[in-house]
């Protein structure tokens, strides 16, 4: 029965993607109601399914369902749905921010000459999304994996003809490509040594001891690797804020909501995959990730790009709290980002239609007071995700700082605790920024005038998704039932033995004990960063030009975005445009030159052989030749150049070992 | 005249197989050439479904003979396309005149 | 039809005197001999037919006035006796053969044609028990044997010598393989949702009333096939509004442009055999077969095996009329519209209709 | 004799016969309609050896394809009009030689082999056993078949296709 309805929540977009691909110019309005409302209707199914989910409250139950797709020889390929309180939850958020994502844009595409191929790439990307948070299998998951990001690709290249918009497509889709051949290789180990794609099944053989050791530690690195590229996690993460070419509801839907969320829910759903080893790896990429990308954002001036860096930051949470161990605060702050996130993107968007694709902060200010209802509800997600008390960011935040001072605390170590530093001083850095740039844009005067006065607020269409938005980004973070209903998997779930239920009691003590400190350092941290961002932009007691000036270096690394672009540049694609130059060179005067000097060689060689040869040994040669040259003329008889000829001969002589055969016998 | 059986087959196959052949060694003409090749194929699927009956009872046979005419009505288009483009290039498809590479 | 001789022999002291095989050939050529001549009486009624629904549609005067003196037949009136005259006429015109044809292939042409779809009666299912051979691959069978008309359309078309005979041959023949394809796909739906090629199992599965004729199920993915099916098999006929290759104001009469008398009654013998076999073979895939559209009303009255013959003659009659319906009302297509149909319309709604058939079974 | 062996007899015949007609013939339009001839009646043969679902395959591919596309292949690569149709043979002695040879070596090897010979039993429906047997085991070959043709069919179309210059 949910399954049913799964099934249908997958396929309804698959559906209206072909109709609008194919027919959408032909229907009326160019077809955008039938996504949107598709969407719509998906969401309502995500909701009932969220519905007899969670009345079941029991955060170990799933549905599994499949059929053979392939057989070959003696393996068996199944393919098929896992439905448990994750997927529920996660069809939810998709479909949720997805619906309003489409409400939006028919306000903010409006008028666009390529509006209903616009809605056709919406509708597949939410087919891929949907089924990749609903297939039980490694394969599967990888094939949606491999759509996403093709829709991806699709939607950062929309505006084709500008150029950087073409191009952060391509770079998109290649960095992606980096990971995702690590994520390939990882699935194919996992395949080799399990002979199934099956999570349950996958885990069960873990569970029973038959997958351990450095493989497995070297598998769940491997598929690790597809998360670090599609959550844009350090190092490929140069391609998130160049996906910010592509229309802004896109960039809320698919780069920062949903799409590189998909790492972190692949990261959650394989959690049992990963060993001690790979865990600390996971943790410090996701620390590392949340701190340059904080630092980067302090300094941009670009609100969409302000926005893109703070997604990679708040993505380096997530997957650091699932690397300490933290799962549920990791899945529970992916959805509360989710909502936060999108809502900031909806209203950069409505910002930025209402300035005429202005997107420059240094251009706007004061806007509060011509987009009232946009300032409200990006006042709301900056708090939020800055983690003021009381709003659904405060909470997930809290939980993942809560999760890495207790794992830091049990384990003792070293790393574990200066993750945790970094982590919180980073939500300083976070609340820093964010605010920094709600003061830019909607407080002090305007300072381009003109664009001032032509700003008006958005049509409904986009205020109703932002006001949507604000709700679920208020009310997301209250109640318990999240952390109880998705509890972390624990290898005993998959072991047909005994179940083993004291390891897990005990980790939740330790992070218990935690938990107060970590809350008062984060609340803390999160004022001091409002106030500093308050005293230098809103009161204007200090000049951020100044600081700039003061620390040019620091300010030049950061504005550069710490170099990376420039590294890759020098080293990937330089080194690899080095080496073929290289290997030009090589070929132009190594190879050329031996080639050229043994030919002069030659000739010399010849020069002087040539005249000996001329008188002494042709007379030789000569008598040779006309031998030979009675013989060939007597045999290019034979040799017609036509094929037909060729076959009857070879046919003969066949014939004719096969008569001498049977003689000889 | 003995009851028809597998020897049969085989013959009518064989007869079958050398008219192929002779097709395609005596004709001057591109596409009957190729008529002489399908009939090889056939002589051959012949042999396939005979054994497939008389000597591996299950379907192996067949479903090779099913794969040698897929492969069969692919060759045909393409050396059909062949034969019309060497029309197009020497206004002839006779296999004795297409010498341009022959020294 | 061993089983037949087997059970003659054995039964009557008569057969058992000749040989089995000796039968089998006598049963051969009666067979054919058979359909051969239920062919030509339904091209007769079809011809008929045809003038008169020319006339009704078009207000034609045409031939009222045919008519014998002899007294009972005289009142039927309404020009009945101008097919026979038709028939009496091309049975005795002389047999023209052009000087430059090939007077071999001249001869065969025509015959290829009309065996290939007498052949095709061989599988029609007019009842569950009256049908000469009852295949498990039937409806294949059909596309199979029917695809013989291409070659003596061809060859018709080439052993003329003639201009206007070969441009007709050589443009059916490229009408008939193109439509092959959307005509192939829409059977394989059917075939997919039985389960089986047999006509009477794709018959059988639709008995039990109008409801469950095929063309009903999967709404509208069926409706959608069988209209597919239709123009497909009507171009592969070549009637209206895809004649193209008799286009009488282009190409005089196409392939059988050089041809008369018998030979050209063959022909036209042929077209009409062709039209009544399309008629029961949609029939039998899409509207019930021989099964009644009324299913256990009248207390299964209609169910009869009697009735079954009639049932799907009917069925079919109706279909040839929509073509007869058709050929009077439409003009004649272009040849690349005639193309750009069959591949750019019929060929992907045939896909769509697979693939929405195929998804609606999974689930 | 009987019904089997008759039956085999007239489509042997007719094989030989139509696909003598089609070597022997200098008329390119009789050697297809020898072509043709045969090819039905190996598709008669194939109903003998119970390969019912072949033998219509056999009809639809090559009645209705191939040599429907041999008979446009001929029509389109000969200036016929006003010429005859016909096409001269080359190395016919010689080939007519080594023809016979190559058959009484197979003939000889047909008969000279112990073939493990089983009873044939009924002869049942094949089409649902090569549907799944396509589907399963055979499922690689199916696919790489299937791309075979598409390739086949755009490269086909490529060369044939008037150059646009």
């Amino acid at each position: 029965m949910i399954v049913d309805y799964v099934v249908w929540i997958i396929l309804l977009p698959l559906i209206s993607f072909t109709i609008q691909i194919f027919f959408g110019k032909r229907l009326p309005r160019q077809g955008d109601w039938l996504p949107t409302s598709v969407m719509f209707v998906d969401l309502l199914l995500a909701l009932i399914v969220a519905g007899k989910v969670f009345s079941a409250y029991d955060p170990d139950f799933r549905i599994a369902r499949s059929f053979e797709w392939v057989v070959l020889g003696t393996t068996t390929i199944k393919f098929g749905l896992l439905i448990d309180n994750l997927t529920a939850v996660m069809l939810f958020i998709v479909t949720l921010v997805s619906s309003l994502v489409h409400l939006f844009s028919i306000g903010y595409m409006h008028g666009d000459p390529r509006y209903s191929r616009y809605f056709a790439y919406l509708s597949l990307f939410s087919f891929s999304m949907l089924g990749l948070v609903s297939v039980d299998n490694f394969l599967g998951i990888y094939m949606f994996w491999e759509l996403v990001g093709v829709s991806s690709f699709l939607l950062i290249g929309f505006w084709f003809e500008k150029h950087s918009a073409s191009n952060a497509a391509k770079k998109a889709f290649l960095v992606n490509r980096v990971g995702d051949v690590g994520m390939f290789i990882g699935i194919l180990l996992i395949f080799a040594i399990t002979h199934t794609f099956n999570f349950d099944e996958v885990f069960g053989k873990i569970a029973s001891g038959e997958f351990a050791g450095a493989l497995l530690t070297a598998a769940g690195i491997l598929i690790f690797c597809g998360a670090v590229g599609k959550s844009a996690q350090f190092p490929l993460h140069v391609w998130l804020p160049d996906a910010m070419e592509g229309p802004t509801p896109v960039s809320a839907l698919i780069h920062a909501a949903t799409m590189v969320a998909a790492g972190v829910y692949l990261v959650g759903r394989t959690f049992v995959l990963y060993t001690e080893t790979a865990l600390l790896i996971i943790a410090g990429i996701g620390t590392i990730t949340a701190f340059i990308a904080a630092t980067i954002a302090v300094v941009q001036m670009d609100i969409k790009k302000v926005l893109a860096y703070s997604t990679i930051s708040q993505l380096g949470y997530m997957i650091a709290a699932l690397g300490v161990g933290g799962y549920n605060a990791g899945l529970f702050h992916l959805m509360t980002h989710a909502f936060f996130k999108a809502l900031l993107f909806l209203g950069a968007g409505s910002v930025i239609h209402a300035m005429h694709h202005e997107q420059d902060m240094r251009q706007m200010g004061g806007l509060r007071h011509k987009l009232p209802i946009t300032f409200v509800t990006f006042l709301i997600a900056t708090m939020a995700i800055s983690g003021v008390p009381g709003l659904s960011g405060f909470f997930s935040k809290d939980a993942i700082l809560a999760a890495a001072l207790g794992k830091a605390m049990e384990t003792g170590t070293l790393y574990h605790y200066l993750i945790f530093a970094t982590l919180i001083f980073t939500a300083g850095l976070t609340a820093f920024y964010m605010f920094r740039a709600l003061f830019l844009t909607f407080y002090g005067t305007p300072r381009n005038q003109e664009k001032y006065d032509h700003a008006h607020e958005s049509p409904s269409t986009m205020t109703i998704p932002l006001i949507a938005l604000a709700l679920f980004t208020v009310i997301g973070g209250y109640g318990s039932w999240f952390e109880e209903l998705i509890r972390k998997p624990s290898l005993a779930m998959f072991s047909t033995g005994a179940a083993q239920e004291a390891a897990h009691a005990a980790a939740e003590g330790a992070a218990h004990g935690a938990h107060t400190i970590a809350m008062v350092l984060s609340i803390l941290f999160a004022f001091a960063g409002i106030f500093i961002a308050a005293l230098y932009y809103y009161w204007n007691k200090y000049s951020a030009e100044a600081v700039s000036e003061k620390f040019a270096a620091l300010y030049r690394f950061l504005w550069n975005k710490w170099y990376f672009d420039e590294l890759y540049q020098a080293t990937a694609v330089r080194g690899t445009l080095l080496l073929s130059r290289a290997m030009g060179w090589f070929d132009l005067k190594v190879i050329d030159g031996i080639v050229n000097g043994t030919a002069r060689m030659t000739t010399l060689l010849s020069f002087g052989s040539g005249t000996t040869d001329n008188r002494v040994v042709d007379g030789l040669v000569n008598w040779v030749a006309r031998i030979v040259g009675w013989f060939g003329a007597t045999l290019r008889e034979i040799q017609t150049g036509k094929v037909q000829a060729y076959i009857l001969m070879a046919l003969g002589a066949f014939i004719l070992l096969y008569v001498i055969q049977l003689a000889m016998v | 005249m003995m009851a028809v059986g597998l020897h049969h087959f085989l013959v009518l196959s064989a007869l079958l197989f050398v008219l192929g052949l002779l097709a395609v060694i005596t004709k001057k003409n591109a596409v009957t050439v190729l008529m002489g090749i399908e009939l090889i194929l056939n002589a051959a699927n012949i042999n396939f479904i005979a054994f497939s009956r008389y000597v591996d009872t299950d379907l192996d046979g067949q479903l090779f003979a099913l794969f040698v005419i897929i492969t069969a009505a692919a060759a045909a288009a393409v050396a059909l396309a062949i034969v019309l483009n060497i029309y197009k290039q020497m206004r002839s498809v006779n296999l004795d005149e297409a010498d341009t590479l022959a020294g | 039809m061993e089983a037949l001789i087997q059970a003659l022999q054995s039964q009557s002291a008569f057969f058992s005197q000749f040989s089995e095989s000796l039968l089998a050939l006598i049963f051969f050529v009666l067979f054919g001999l058979l359909f051969a001549t239920v062919a030509a009486v339904c091209a007769l009624v079809f011809v008929y037919l045809e003038r008169k629904v020319s006339a009704h549609m078009q207000d034609r005067l045409g031939p009222m006035e045919v008519n014998t003196e002899i007294p009972v037949l005289k009142k039927i009136g309404h020009g009945w006796a101008q097919t026979l005259a038709d028939a009496f006429k091309l049975l005795l015109k002389e047999d023209i053969i052009p000087d430059a044809a090939d007077r071999r292939l001249h001869l065969i042409a025509p015959f290829i044609l009309f065996a290939a779809v007498i052949a095709a009666f061989a599988v029609m299912p007019f009842g569950e028990k009256l049908v000469v051979s009852d295949m498990n691959i039937g409806v294949f069978f059909v596309l199979a044997i029917t695809s013989f008309s291409v070659i003596g359309v061809i060859l018709a078309g080439w052993a003329s010598n003639n201009k206007w005979s070969l441009l007709g041959g050589m443009r059916s023949a490229a009408q008939i393989v193109s439509y092959e394809i959307p005509n192939g796909l829409v059977v394989l739906v059917i075939v997919m949702q039985v389960g089986s090629m047999r006509f009477n199992d794709i018959v059988i599965a639709q008995s039990g009333g109008i409801l469950n004729w095929h063309v009903f199920q999967f709404f509208p993915l069926n409706l959608i096939a069988f209209i597919i099916a239709f123009l497909a098999t009507l171009a592969e006929a070549n009637r209206a509004p895809f004649d193209l290759p008799e286009a009488e104001s282009e190409l005089t009469a196409g392939f059988a442009t050089e041809y008369s008398g018998f030979k050209w009654a063959i022909f036209y013998l042929s077209e009409y055999a062709n039209m009544f076999l399309i008629g029961i073979f949609l029939s039998a895939l899409f509207l019930g077969g021989w099964t009644s559209p009324f299913g256990s009303l009248f207390g299964g009255f209609f169910d009869q095996p009697g009735w079954q013959p009639i049932w799907i003659i009917l069925k079919a009659v109706a279909i040839v009329f929509l073509q007869m319906w058709l050929r009077w009302t439409l003009p004649r297509l272009r040849v690349d519209q005639l193309m750009y149909t069959s591949w750019k319309v019929l060929t992907p709604f045939a896909f769509v209709a697979i693939f929405g058939v195929g998804l609606w079974m999974l689930l | 004799m009987n019904y089997f062996d008759l039956t085999f007899y007239v489509f042997a015949i007719g094989a030989v016969v139509s696909a003598g007609m089609m070597v022997f013939s200098r008329n390119l339009i009789y050697c297809a309609v020898g072509l043709l001839f045969a090819l039905a009646s190996v598709a008669g043969i194939y109903v003998l050896l119970g390969a019912d679902f072949l033998a219509a395959t056999q009809l639809m591919v090559y009645v209705g394809g191939i040599v429907a596309l041999l008979l446009f292949g001929i029509m389109l690569s000969v200036k016929f009009t006003g010429v005859e149709l016909r096409t001269g043979t080359l190395q016919m002695l010689p080939g007519l030689m080594i023809a016979a040879g190559l058959f009484l070596l197979l003939v000889r090897m047909v008969f000279r082999t112990e073939w493990a010979v089983n009873q044939p039993g009924e002869m049942l429906p094949t089409t649902s056993t090569i549907g799944k047997r396509i589907m399963t085991d055979l499922l690689i070959p199916f696919e790489i078949a299937s791309i075979l043709l598409l390739v086949a069919l755009i490269g086909a179309a490529y060369m044939a296709r008037r150059e646009r210059t």
